[in-house]
């Protein structure tokens, strides 16, 4: 059902690695930090291997709000990621 | 009550001058206008332009909570920020913002406030368009950056 | 070699976008630039105008000192400095600082620093019309412009 | 001779009570150092004590340069007397 999906939105060189702006995904059990997330979606394929290969380095936002990544997940509507912000 | 920035981000360019008088218009005890212009920068000729990205909504939460916190700490009486997306050339302008208070001193600490926190909290990211015509790379973060924070501690 | 600034003490008004265009129109690796506008104010309607008296010559050099020694201290790519004398109406413009460089920091250093030295170095005065008819006084050169200065030592 | 003669000019409320913009002034015997011409001018007349009746708050450029109560004359073209500035 769509109400168990979450949105999740990719930028910058994470959404050209993964070939995606963005997806609908049912998050599976035992994601329940944005770390557990990370881990998860690097798993997913080569194109995501890539794109999360230092998980270390890439920013989650829930909801738009910046995150930690020992942070719980939560049941966000949209989830972002992306890497260090370039603006200004 | 702290003043409540005006906060826009936009594909088009803007004119500084216009923003500004539109600012300060009805309000002459304003003494002092602080104002900083970020440009496209062409690295000796090496770009042809910057190709910026942008979170839509976050984008703007982001800056209007930087400019906020800006008009808490100090007695800021008209902020503004303008952040531009989309291809912009070498030498066109990429962001704006322009603090006035009564005093210089506000108006100083409350731009390059909002301009240090807005580099590492607002979404937004450059990609490199090369004048040589090879693949652009993403602009990398700075550390500076992330350490030009540290003094509003 | 330091940037030379450009210096100017003048009756009329300026245009502040005019001036930064024409500053930094041949130079595409600016990118960062950092103004500071400052405005007659009214003092809540009591002011019917500020008359700035100068020494000529003198203000022009002491206004090029402190550019010149910002311009030593910063890797300053541009830098301009206008102050007005005569009668100025609340909301009219004073004075004008551009200081332009790839980076923000020497920008808002530059700008700032000359900001501070000009009010204490600076030979201008300030005389107040009331906007009631009584004899205006003159300005009291405040404490905080001087200590403003330890900052840079 | 004009060329014993010092030209002083007067700035600000100091130009209002000594009732001059600037005046040659043939520099009296003695008075050596910045601190020394500030009391011989305030002993001139009564529109001059009252134009320095606070000398330390004076403010004294020797040939367009701000010069030290305590420094010499030597011999300038040119001295300005002023209040505080208040520019910018």
């Amino acid at each position: 059902m769509a109400e168990d999906k979450v949105k999740i939105l990719y930028f910058s060189w994470i959404r050209e690695r993964v070939g995606l702006n963005d997806e609908l995904v049912s998050m599976p059990d035992g994601v329940k930090t944005v770390a557990q997330l990370l881990v998860w979606l690097q798993g997913r394929n080569e194109q995501f291997a890539a794109a999360f290969e230092f998980p270390e380095i890439i920013r989650v936002a829930l909801d738009q709000e910046h995150a930690d990544h020992a942070q719980d997940l939560g049941k966000p509507s949209e989830i972002a990621l992306f890497p260090p912000m370039t603006g200004g | 009550m702290a003043t409540k920035p005006i906060v826009r981000v936009q594909c088009d360019d803007f004119d500084q001058a216009a923003e500004i008088r539109d600012l300060v218009a009805s309000n002459h005890d304003i003494g002092a206008i602080a104002t900083f212009i970020g440009l496209c920068r062409s690295e000796g000729e090496s770009l042809s332009a910057l190709e910026l990205e942008h979170y839509p909504g976050m984008a703007e939460s982001q800056m209007e909570n930087c400019a906020s916190a800006a008009c808490e700490r100090w007695p800021i009486d008209k902020m503004l920020v303008i952040h531009r997306y989309g291809v912009i050339q070498p030498g066109e302008q990429i962001v704006l913002v322009v603090a006035a208070s009564r005093h210089r001193d506000a108006a100083f600490d409350g731009a390059r406030y909002v301009m240090d926190f807005l580099k590492t909290d607002a979404p937004f990211w450059k990609k490199e368009h090369r004048s040589d015509g090879a693949a652009g790379q993403w602009v990398d973060a700075r550390d500076s950056d992330e350490t030009a924070k540290e003094r509003w501690k």
